[in-house]
């Protein structure tokens, strides 16, 4: 990495709004629509002050249609626009699914390459909220499976910033997963312009013992996992994915090589999830490096539910992190 | 049938009613308070302010009829008859709670009562109130049912495929919508091309009618009327009740940012609570009578529930499946 | 605009669009013999019958304006200048094909002839057109965009949802219906509850035209008002062209256990072809040259497209990201 | 297998037909409602003749409007009807996608298991017909990441036959996916009612040296690279997993414990897909028993191409999967 010399702390929401700024005011193209995003600065203040600085026709507050204006974002993009909608919960693209999946997924695929898609989805996702099954999910694996879109997952303020930045200039149509959890947080973000590889996978914690790997607000929890086990002499490499299509394999295999074990953690429900998808090539490609399984930490497989104890229980946490991590080690 | 109630009987009706709205009210009140001291989890949405609705419409309703409501329809469950103190005990997420503490706030059922589901999606129940209406006709039309839902969900397509289709079929069903002038910070006339929601409704072959949402008594005369079309084969309506949350969104927004003072206050002098008590004569003193009881009987509950159990984390995965 | 162009030189466009709806008519006869002798994969949906609505509705747009159309919309992307051979190469599953054979009839598209792309979807592009048209807006609003679909798509949310964002935005567009009374095998009265389209586009704030879809001056004067509207900042139009396909839905419907024989021939009656050469006095003879000529064209175009390479299988993965 | 005294032959939508006309006779809460299902008796004639047999009241043609009937069926169903959806292509899913997912997956948990929702999805998808990228997709990926719905993919007419009167009896909502390539396809299927289980794998095959487990028709597929490779005796056992979700893990894993050997064939995409999901569980849980990686043939994660050769290159095919077999086995 290299150093970044003027920095400034800014919440998650505020560095989401500070990179949107930044790139409307690059490019005259990019826009910004969804529900309360303008006159309201967004429901969770992502889009606070764009309307102010770019004005009504470059920042849209759209009615409860997310078919509809997902459709059109798809539609400017095809003429040269920079569209960034804000889905408010990424639970909500279910209605918008055959525009994301069937529409912007696959019309640069379908027209042999001849047309590009530039548009990003913000959307937000997870739990611990009490937010219930409607509002909790982690749904990237939906879009994962769907080849045509790449989907991005910021960690913190910084990735986000970073991540979001790239995303705007990607010429494919990325889904940007943001999580609750990190909209309450803060960090260091630098004053300057930063793009982050779209593609690329950062091992955020060197070790040697076993390769975690998590994304989104569960690496917060597998970073505290790994620094408990640290106490007791365990070296627990860990890897922010970022980019959950493409993947950035190689990273994840060179870490691989060097621990022989691997333990993912993540939100969204096991089956046919990021980390099955994970395990599974893992397995396919480098099956001879590995001392035993690949194991996972996922949400359960039910809905989320809204008691405390139970979203507790359905959830990953640092605690289950570090059990998995220490059936893995043998400690 | 309105008309063979004796006046009497209709003057206690109205009674009860003020009562239920003032217990709806207490309930919001007494929960935003355990909101704001962290006792309770996740998003508030109230609907202060509206209790007519919720009162008035399900009057008009037989136990065997059927609805579907929003996150903010908490009003309807319980003027529909579901178990006021299981509500209470599912919000704050005990075992004992409708729906054992799994579905929360939002996501409210009970079909014993008829309530089909809340929702935390945006006209996501719509279809389902409709469903419940194409197998009522199967059977001969005399379930009723019923999709309760706001100004701005008109917007949503899933909303406009069921218009559709109740409106070709003639479903036994009612769509009541409470326009509240607002989706989230959003007025209506910045998110839908036809303000006029009755206007809109004729693209789906459905008759509509507008009527004063902060009045009671008009609210159920308006439903009784929509619920005798739907059971005599008429097919559906559409009820626009004019409306208005004297409160935010949800628990975070006070709700003034993108509302006037001026409008706010004005809603507020329509307050339905007062303004059934002035038609029963209601005086102040016993209105703050009746409002005591009501709090006293959600404060009571309230403290009830806090005390019951969790649900067992061991338990997770129960229910999912048959 | 139609008033300052001179009588010879509006015979001379009649002349155009009658052998642009002959070789429409063509394509489609030797398309269906192709697949027939089991030379084209997939699903064939073809729109004899209904030629004179793309060639009068694309008459009346400029190059830069834009449109998405249906698995049905050859015909408009023919008509809006897109290489008819590129097509035929596309629809054989050719490299050199439009979409380099990874789209397939049912996905042309070609962003340089405006044509935003072709839809499997029902009502899947409409939102792609009025994206552009927003954008468009936001540029000042000079280009025009549009939304071809059939009668049955607006029963499709999406399409509603769009409706209603257009209506609301007054996007410079336009939605060109195809009023070919069925989707699939059902008749527009059994699928949707106000079957006059155009009181149904009261609900979106979207001013309404009805056509003889089988009369392509009159698709093309009406299709001439809506552009100017658009351009000018006036907002959407929604055009109602009554027309038929006088096949069947597919290439395995023959179209007639839905539909009378006696329905059938009263639409082949108002054959848009037979209609235009009549108005321009062609005669008989001098129709079947043309249609001879058109023909051949694509006989032509069809034989040079069989004889090119495929794409390769190695290139499985070009072109799904950039 | 108990065996099945008098037999008929049916095509594949014959099977089904029959199969809805016999649920239908016997339980009038059992209803059919879709796009063309009544007069014109389906696209795919599998609902021919129940208008004529049932009447209109419960064979319902329905406006094109996927979202708004699906969430009918559910109504319908918490009210005590039977639903059974025709749903054209298992690719206009995602304009329901809110429904099915959010909304009848969800139902049963968020009620706290008090609520139950019968119905059943009848979709068809799949591939090698030229039908591109929009009307060739598997999904049940999608369908099997969120929990709350059973996902069945019946492999010829017998088994749509007796899974079909399984899921119209289900107390659960159930994604029954049919494959068009089985739609020209004829069985033998039993005059009498027969019910097969929803829960449960087949073993279609008996082998020892790799286990190759499969569904749908990418079954058909496998049992021919099965007995391709019969022929230069090597034994392979194939399984018919028939049901995604819930899974048999326990005849999975009884057959992989005798091979040590596993290869997955399906057709939908790769990433997050049911194979991936597979792989890992299988990993996960019997590590010790494998003699090598679990391998998969998948549908490539490309939208699926119109060109002939191309979706021969994307989808699996018998000789793929031999090839993957060999690789397993070492010949
Ligand atoms: C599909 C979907 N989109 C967006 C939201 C977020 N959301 C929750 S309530 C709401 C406003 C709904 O407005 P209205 O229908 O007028 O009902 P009200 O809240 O005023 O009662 C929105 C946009 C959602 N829950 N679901
Ligand atoms: C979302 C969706 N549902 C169903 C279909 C299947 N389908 C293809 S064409 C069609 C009929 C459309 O009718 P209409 O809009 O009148 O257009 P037409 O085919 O008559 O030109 C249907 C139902 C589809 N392609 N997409
Ligand atoms: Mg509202
Ligand atoms: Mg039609």
């Amino acid at each position: 990495m290299i150093a970044e010399t003027a920095s400034k702390t800014l919440s998650f929401p505020q560095a989401i709004a500070a990179t949107l700024s930044q790139e409307m005011a690059r490019d005259p193209d990019v826009f910004v629509m969804g529900e309360d995003v303008a006159h309201f600065g967004g429901m969770f203040r992502c889009t606070e002050g764009l309307l102010e600085q770019f004005g009504e026709s470059r920042v849209i507050d759209t009615p409860i249609s997310e078919s509809g204006f997902i459709g059109m974002a798809l539609g400017a993009a095809l003429v040269g626009k920079r569209p960034v909608v804000e889905l408010m919960f990424v639970d909500f693209s279910l209605v918008a699914a055959d525009q994301i999946l069937n529409q912007i997924a696959k019309t640069r695929y379908m027209s042999g390459g001849r047309v590009g898609v530039p548009l990003v989805i913000r959307t937000q996702g997870g739990g611990y909220k009490g937010a219930a099954a409607q509002h909790s999910q982690m749904l990237e694996a939906l879009y994962v499976h769907i080849p045509g879109l790449r989907v991005v997952c910021p960690s913190d303020p910084r990735t986000a910033q970073g991540l979001l930045a790239s995303a705007v200039r990607c010429p494919d149509p990325v889904l940007f997963i943001e999580h609750k959890q990190l909209y309450g947080t803060s960090g260091e973000v630098p004053e300057r312009e930063l793009l982050l590889d779209l593609g690329k996978a950062e091992v955020v914690k060197q070790g040697t013992d076993v390769t975690l790997i998590s994304y989104s607000y569960t690496l917060t929890l597998a970073l505290q996992a790994a620094e408990n086990l640290q106490k007791e002499g365990k070296s627990v490499e860990v890897i922010d994915l970022r980019s959950l299509n493409p993947l950035d394999f190689d990273t994840l295999a060179e870490s691989i090589r060097k621990t022989h074990r691997v333990v993912i953690a993540h939100e969204a429900h096991g089956r046919c999830g990021v980390g099955a998808d994970l395990a599974c090539q893992i397995q396919e490609r480098l099956f001879d490096d590995l001392d035993g399984p690949v194991l996972r930490v996922c949400g359960a497989d039910v809905p989320v539910p809204f008691a405390k104890v139970l979203e507790d229980e359905a959830l990953p946490s640092a605690e289950k992190i570090e059990q998995t991590l220490r059936k893995v080690l043998g400690v | 049938m309105v008309a063979t109630i004796h006046a009497s009987q209709q003057t206690s009706n109205l009674k009860l009613q003020l009562s239920l709205m003032l217990l709806l009210r207490s309930f919001e009140k007494e929960l935003t308070a355990l909101s704001q001291s962290g006792k309770l989890r996740g998003s508030l949405h109230l609907a202060t302010g509206q209790e007519a609705c919720p009162v008035g419409f399900c009057a008009a309703l037989d136990p065997q009829d059927t609805m579907t409501v929003t996150y903010r329809g908490h009003g309807y469950a319980i003027a529909k008859g579901v178990d006021f103190k299981l509500i209470i005990a599912e919000i704050l997420g005990k075992q004992e709670g409708l729906c054992h503490g799994r579905g929360g706030k939002m996501h409210l059922v009970d079909l014993d009562k008829g309530l089909l589901g809340a929702n935390g999606i945006v006209g996501g129940g719509i279809g389902t109130a409709a469903g419940a209406a194409l197998a009522s006709k199967m059977d001969g039309g005399h379930r009723v049912s019923a999709a309760v839902f706001g100004d701005g969900t008109v917007n949503q397509g899933h909303s406009m495929e069921v218009f559709n289709m109740a409106g070709l079929w003639k479903l036994p069903m009612i769509f009541f919508c409470e326009n509240n002038l607002y989706a989230e910070m959003t007025p209506l006339s910045r998110s839908t091309a036809v303000i006029d929601l009755t206007r809109k409704m004729e693209a789906f072959g459905i008759p509509s009618v507008q009527v004063d949402g902060n009045d009671v008594q008009a609210v159920e005369e308006a439903s009784q009327e929509a619920v005798r079309r739907a059971r005599e084969g008429h097919g559906p309506t559409f009820i626009e009740a004019m409306t208005y949350r004297t409160v935010g969104h949800y628990q975070n927004d006070p709700g003034t940012s993108y509302r006037s003072q001026k409008e706010i206050q004005s809603w507020m002098e329509l307050d339905p609570i007062t303004r059934l008590a002035s038609v029963l004569k209601v005086s102040d003193k016993d209105l703050e009578s009746m409002r005591q009881e009501a709090v006293g009987k959600v404060k009571e509950t309230i403290e009830w529930a806090m005390a019951l159990p969790d649900p067992k984390p061991s338990d997770l995965s129960e229910g999912i499946y048959a």
